[in-house]
């Protein structure tokens, strides 16, 4: 047999399983290149055509000590052969490339769970490291687990012998050697990686020999070695038939903010300063120039929603994206164009905070500080989007709202969905929602004496939305600020009355899209008392979750909110439908807050603030309570 | 915009707001310079944007009848960078203060000049803050009693010629409120400027710093106090131009009698300098507006701006890469058929 | 009859009537002085011993086209021989320098009401930079109103003649003219205001001739005229026995800081950048230096705060100052300071929103953005002041907080409180609270080893602060930043478990401030179902109505909130006693939407959003109106 | 604090927290560099504070067992100003990067440079953003193609010693990460500064721009291309010295050759002197890490610090009134009695 061809994933020696679902989460050192890793394993996953979800997990140091608990980097997948909504709560599989790897992330695998260990990295110093007092690969500590002892590193090393690189250039292919072994395992197919190997490191031709030689040595020391007693397959998901791509969060919305400009026909202007987990957006963006999209990396956060401000006054879709820090520091400039009227998208990436809190990790706790975060009334339209390819079209949507209406919008992903990546079926360009985004060119009203005249602030009776005309209209020149405005002239007004108006109106223009926005839809279930409501990338746990109560037995219906402000028409109707609503938040309890002010509905908060995403069984366990509190009211 | 904007005048640039500063103040002699220049630029209305910040002088758009910002505390350089930078169509002028500018705004300004985006920007030094009604900013020298200093400020001030240059400015200087002819002739100069455009206008603020720059500005003091530079010529100044400047070759800059040492021992002005070596130093020659001080232009250097630089990677790109196509992006990863 | 003595003030030949109250509002060009003139009449009459409350309002510009709506200036003041709680709602008595004032103004008087107009202003240009058709005293259009037409210009200028200054100089003293007519009609006390002239323009003593001339001349031509049918005279009001006063909110908050200072025993540091209508605290703070207080104008809002946090890092007392537009700028820094767990106190004074807004206008839309304007999960304690005097407590209480519970806390007062003025009478400096900030000095802690070590985040169990250990202490070395920290070492932690305990932790700090302040209190009456809440500077216009409903025989409860948050511990079950609250607030509802979220209770906004304080009769409607849906509701 | 610190080691400077650099990267050295300083400085532990910003450089503090804050991302300069005001007796040291310190924090540091905040501010330019994966910066190269710039970034970029001469700084210095003997001793006169210390630093960032000064600071190309400066001493360099900068009457500064023009020819640097354009002009005889260009410190002279003149108005205010009486306070207005 062969290494190089698909006649590897023959395995006649060994007997093959079929699993309809596995969980895997790689583990190592932040310098051991896990990342890389896992994406590769989900990328032959993806195009073998299985449903999956990822969700990689890095310090916030670039490359903390080697083989402490700080430097550890991870990366889960998890692939199905039907639609899954999420990572998985527990890995099955765990490959640990050092003890802190194993120590930091056993807590986590399922119990009876694999462990694939590279036990030439459990020497004393590691160990002490890691902060091991004994070896737990020989103090019985991992009896639960099904543990495989490979010597990874020697192995690699003995592989690449032939490329004549240094051993401490090999040692560097030792994540290729888990691939493959892994690959083995799960019957993945390998000529893709081997190409992906070539043409990645194609500037590097002993790299790409070494990497490739490990990579294989993985997969035949799976083969070989009568460590394993089998195989296991896990059969392509029945998918829609269409083009898929898997795509993350942060790619999603860079390319729904160059469809946006396109179905808007407005060239896209992007002010951003770099900050994690949102700087890929900017280098994906960065890449497109040819749309017509202008990248800007400003001096700071208000320098680059300042940019896009002023992009906008010139007729440009202007965008800005941050984080957390950033937000705060943009909301003076926000407030410039609640009161200005101009289109502008802000994109938040949530990360834990408060503060630099926990800058790679996820979090949802900047909804209030989105809804209520600026001086004065102020109100804006918030946006949401709930899965890596759902960020696409709330891009959009977002863009959408912001253009027709002549509004700042706040769009939140969160680290999650960011970097997390899940099949997508390719949508056709023509059947991308329109976005009108049409320029004033003439004027729209008269003065005293009759002479026709550009009133900025004549709104569209419909939309309330002002109009908008750009420099280089001749006729319209106008004047636009902070100050509060006379309406229809846009002219300085301290007039108390109009200044009320004003606040009333803008407020009026934003509640009013309300009308404009699709009803929340119910997953309901007959007779169902309770109603968990979420938001954003909760989402795929929700869905999980709701799915296992109901083949549990349990009744229980399911909303997600796309939009957040304003809410859903239909939002308080629904809610009033059932006896109880939960709200699962990566947060201390935002949407609840603001569903219980707005509709008086008692819905409890299920938070959890920990920097992760929630486990369906987080969720499940959740449900389970309410119900039951539910059940003994009723009793009583 | 190579076409021929139609006749104008002075009345055409001019909005129907009523002005608003106090009577007196200096700000209105800069209106009128820029609203008497305008038509003699062979520029379009509707292609002429004025963004300010907040402070009195950024009232400003408000009086031009072009398109324009009132925009926030000290932002108005990072906007109209996007501005420049989106629609390199427009003639984008930027109005600031001193506070707007070199406090708040400071981080902005500098940037925007490092980048040189295609900006004529004006700050209206007073030397004070005169819409929160007299707090000292950072160019009021050391030891001004005002609001918030009563025992007299103790921060030493920033020479925003010298701040500028530092921050890599191509075009930089000087001018004051009482002087329209100079105005509009460095304004004139700053707006053919392609590039980041600096001018420090020297403007009194008659209700809480008043005669800030009698000393050098006012009718009697100027040929004794201001220093008029001029490209390719020796740098002279005084009623009868019987004083200079001179470098010793140690590089100290002094000021001279032209008969001590003769005119060839001047200085020749030279704008053009791709090193700002020269134009620092003479930023430097002058402590306060009470020192003979050189005013006109300090630098004025070639180098691409920002925006056209965006602008040529973006052709670029679509001379490469074709215009986009929206269904090629979304299938540019890696994609498989089911 | 001789001008200059007491005797001015026997008016015998006009009859004399008694008022309780009057509300005048002296309005005029914005160079024309009548904040001055205002201030005088008010430091006159609050030396009589009248209760007191006035409004000042002017544009923002600094000295707006003279003759212009635009440039109008005025100060409204009431005066009363009982307690009152506002300025009034409408004028008695408005003193027109010119017709812009009169336009500007007319539509506040009271029907009825008396106009003193500056007759001379009246001229063809003025009356249309004013924007009038038709002169109005010659048009019948003020048939409803007492006008005395007053040469005011002229008369000044003839009064000013020994002085020698010129017409244009001299003309500049007509509001001492106006002045001491007012101060004629209503017998007020005149050797006082000779005496402030005298003093005030001593540097000048053309000038401060001229004034006195004029305001005598003024003085006398009430007396002379045969205009007035009679002058009036309101009582000195029955006060407590004490020392007295005239203070505005801003100087009460400056005060009340270098109270907190001394009380703390903590050097003052603030750091903070001028804004309309915070400066004057930062003015008032920068004369006190001998009180060790440190005030420094930093480049912009971001430094403010950072430097008031560095000193409170150096066991300072860290305050910055600021209104709206700087809050936002500096919630990335606040969010440090809550992640810190540093004493801090931030004070907005609230100005008409969004953006730049209406600066010199006061509104209350800061609630929210106070209360959850961070990104993250960042709880922090917000208080708000009431009147003007009250601020001084306000910022006694905002400090006790900080340092206690090592926090930053936001302090809201608004431009209504920050300009307007009440009688005060002075505390004694031994009855003010006392503030405990004990620094650290020892090490709390052992390490693994069993040594001595400093655990900067271990609580104190009760409050849950942390110690606060400064630089300068040997042996307490550490550091502190804004990543999540481990309990209790403060060291770097991404421990999702900690994460979550810390951010429980933070918020169940400041949750349990509730226990650490007062209940809130209700003005009840036997009967009521209705409750009337307020926070900040509502407080006198609500107590003003309630007291008209009461009066109108209406049963009404009112109750008032300094803790915004935490709430005080009984507001649940004081808002559960009543059918229903009405919530007056000058926003569009964000405390009624705080509280609605919090108890499930279905409070009602009335609000205001003007740039103006409520009028008593605004919010009386409201409780009519809420009394009478009450009532129908019974009905049906 | 003028009494003699205990002896101290470079342990004891040492914090227990593990350092968290990339193995290989120039912040190592760094940290060495200051840790084996301050056992020299007679200084105590406890009276010493490191501020920092965010970025790798900024981890600096942590590793530090002193007093420090990680604070927020370019806002240290402004922490650091409040707590050395507050603070007089306290040695306030701030850590910076290339992005906080120029990009988003340029104008804090800028501020406090002009007021001569008592500061010791060590910025450490790797011409990247580091610790967000690599984007360019304000001092990056022209061209620089990294993640936010596919296609070369299109930015002038800073050069930080000209930028703080421009801000009035009092002291400029250069040094590099692969020296430890001149980062010491350029540290130690940066400590030694009364008022605010400015040290640009190159460091390598071998993850992200590796090599970035390798040019120019390679030991085998820095005697032909770093020029010491030293007070007082012509202006040379090269192996043997061979090279100078000297300049003309017209104030433009060249690199010489000795040999051609002579000692005599060459300027002597004076880094007392009180105008900084001598200063400014030896900072711009380098473009990049490419050139010949110059370490050392640029300038230094006295001005009164910041800190000190708000002590002094404290003092003279408490000897003109007597310490505060809050009584007297709160009677200062007018007053009356019932
Ligand atoms: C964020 C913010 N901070 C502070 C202010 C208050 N403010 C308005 S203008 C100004 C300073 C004006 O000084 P300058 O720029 O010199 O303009 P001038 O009025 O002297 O023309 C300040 C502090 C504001 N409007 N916004
Ligand atoms: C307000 C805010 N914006 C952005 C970031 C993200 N961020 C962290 S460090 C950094 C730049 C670091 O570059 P530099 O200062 O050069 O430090 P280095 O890592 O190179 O040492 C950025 C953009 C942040 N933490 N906070
Ligand atoms: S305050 Fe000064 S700067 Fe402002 S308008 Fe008046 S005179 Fe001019
Ligand atoms: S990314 Fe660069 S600067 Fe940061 S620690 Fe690694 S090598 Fe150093
Ligand atoms: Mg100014
Ligand atoms: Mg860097």
């Amino acid at each position: 047999m062969t290494v190089g061809g698909n006649s590897l994933t023959d395995t006649a020696e060994h007997p093959l399983q079929t699993l309809d679902r596995v969980v895997i989460r790689f583990a190592g050192d932040s310098g051991d290149g896990m990342q890389l890793t896992g994406d590769r394993f989900t990328s032959v996953s993806a195009l073998f055509g299985n449903d999956l979800s990822t969700l990689p997990d890095y310090p916030a140091e670039i490359r903390a000590p080697a083989g402490t608990l700080a430097g550890v980097s991870a990366f889960q997948v998890s692939i199905a052969d039907h639609d899954i909504l999420t990572p998985g709560d527990a890995p099955n599989v765990l490959v640990a490339m050092n003890p802190a790897a194993l120590k930091a992330n056993l807590k986590d695998l399922l119990s009876g769970g694999t462990i694939l260990v590279n036990v030439d990295a459990f020497d004393e110093r590691n160990l002490v490291k890691a902060g091991y007092e004994a070896n737990p690969l020989t103090d019985d500590s991992l009896a639960g687990y099904t543990v495989y002892e490979v010597p990874m590193t020697s192995l690699t090393l003995e592989a690449a012998k032939p490329t004549g690189a240094k051993p401490r250039d090999a040692e560097r292919s030792k994540n290729f050697f888990a691939l493959g072994l892994v690959s083995w395992m799960y019957t993945r197919p390998v000529e893709d990686t081997l190409q992906w190997i070539a043409a990645r490191f194609a500037k590097t031709p002993t790299v790409a020999e070494s990497n490739a030689l490990a990579f294989k040595a993985g997969y035949n020391f799976g083969e070989t070695a009568e460590l394993f007693d089998s195989a296991y397959e896990v059969k392509p998901t029945h998918f829609d038939p269409g083009t898929y791509t898997n795509i993350s969060g942060n790619t999603a919305i860079a390319w729904g903010l160059v469809a946006a400009g396109q179905l808007a026909n407005l060239p896209v202007f992007l002010g951003s300063y770099p900050i994690t987990p949102a700087s890929d957006i900017l280098h994906e963006l960065s890449k497109h120039k040819n749309f017509g999209v202008r990248t800007m990396q400003a001096e700071d956060e208000i320098a680059g929603v300042g940019a896009a401000l002023g992009a906008a006054f010139g007729g440009h879709l202007g965008v800005t994206t941050t984080s957390g820090p950033g937000v705060v520091l943009k909301s003076e400039t926000i407030g410039l164009a609640v009161s200005m009227e101009l289109p502008l998208v802000i994109i938040d990436i949530q990360r834990g905070g408060p503060s630099t809190g926990l800058p790679t990790k996820t979090e949802q706790a900047d909804l209030l500080l989105a809804v209520y975060g600026r001086h004065g009334e102020s109100p804006l339209p918030v946006v949401a989007a709930k899965t890596p390819s759902d960020c696409f079209f709330a891009a959009i949507e977002a863009v959408r709202i912001a253009v027709k209406y002549r509004t700042p919008v706040i769009l939140l992903s969160d680290g999650y969905l960011a970097n997390g990546t899940e099949p997508w079926r390719l949508p056709a360009v023509e059947d991308l929602p329109e976005i009108s985004a049409p320029f004033t060119t003439e004027p729209n009203g008269t003065d005293a004496a009759g002479n026709p005249v550009y009133l900025p602030f004549l709104r569209d009776p419909e939309t309330l939305a002002r109009p908008w005309a750009v420099p280089g209209t001749p006729g319209l020149e106008h004047r636009i600020g902070g100050l509060e405005k006379s309406d229809p002239t846009g002219n300085i007004s301290y007039d108390p009355a109009n200044h009320e108006h004003m606040v009333r109106t803008r407020a009026a223009k934003v509640a009013g899209i309300a009308k404009d926005i699709p009803p929340v839809e119910v997953d309901d279930q007959e007779g169902a008392e309770l109603l968990v409501l979420g938001w954003g990338s909760t989402y795929g746990s929700i869905g999980a979750a709701v799915a296992a109560a109901r083949a549990g037995g349990r009744k229980v219906a399911q909303a997600h909110l796309t939009h957040l402000s304003p809410f859903p028409a239909n939002l308080g109707e629904v809610l009033s439908r059932y006896r109880r609503v939960i709200v699962p938040e990566m947060n201390l309890g935002q949407l609840s807050r603001m569903v219980r002010a707005e509709f008086l509905v008692d819905a409890r908060a299920v938070s959890k603030v920990q920097g992760q995403p929630f486990k369906a069984s987080e969720i499940q366990a959740a449900i389970d309570e309410a119900l039951e509190s539910l059940q003994s009211e009723a009793r009583a | 915009m190579t076409d021929v904007a139609p006749p104008t005048t002075k009345k055409d640039w001019s909005s129907d707001q009523e002005v608003r500063w106090c009577p007196g103040c200096g700000d209105y002699s800069i209106l009128t310079a820029v609203q008497m220049l305008m038509p003699e630029l062979n520029v379009r209305r509707e292609n002429t944007v004025f963004v300010s910040g907040i402070g009195c002088s950024s009232r400003f758009p408000y009086y031009m009848n072009t398109y324009g910002m009132h925009s926030i505390h000290g932002r108005a350089p990072a906007i109209a960078t996007g501005l420049a930078v989106a629609r390199p169509d427009l003639d984008v002028w930027v109005i600031t203060g001193d506070g707007d500018g070199l406090s708040i705004g400071g981080n902005h300004l500098i940037h925007a000049l490092r980048r040189n985006v295609n900006l004529t920007i004006l700050l209206f030094n007073n030397q004070i803050y005169g819409l929160t009604k007299g707090q000292y900013s950072p160019t009021s020298e050391v030891g001004k009693v005002t609001k918030s200093t009563p025992f007299g400020s103790v921060d030493w001030p920033f020479n925003p010629l010298s701040l500028a240059l530092g921050a890599e400015a191509t075009f930089v200087a000087r001018t004051h409120d009482l002087d329209r002819k100079h105005m509009m002739e460095t304004f004139r100069r700053a707006h053919e400027h392609k590039g980041a455009a600096f001018v420090e206008i020297f403007q009194n603020c008659n209700v809480f710093n008043d005669g800030a720059f009698e000393q050098i500005t006012a009718k009697d003091n100027r040929s004794h106090m201001l220093i008029p530079l001029e490209h390719g010529r020796p740098i002279r100044f005084g009623p009868d131009g019987e004083k200079g400047v001179a470098l010793d070759g140690q590089g100290r800059a002094a000021i001279v009698n032209v008969a001590d040492v003769g005119e060839d021992a001047l200085v020749v002005h030279d704008e053009k300098r791709p090193e700002p070596g020269l134009a620092f130093m003479l930023t430097r020659l002058s402590h306060g507006p009470y020192e003979p001080t050189p005013i006109g232009v300090f630098r004025a250097v070639e180098r691409p701006t920002y925006g056209d630089q965006i602008q040529r990677q973006l052709l670029d790109a679509q001379s490469r890469s074709g215009p986009g196509d929206l269904a090629k992006l979304l299938s540019s990863g890696s994609t498989w058929e089911v």
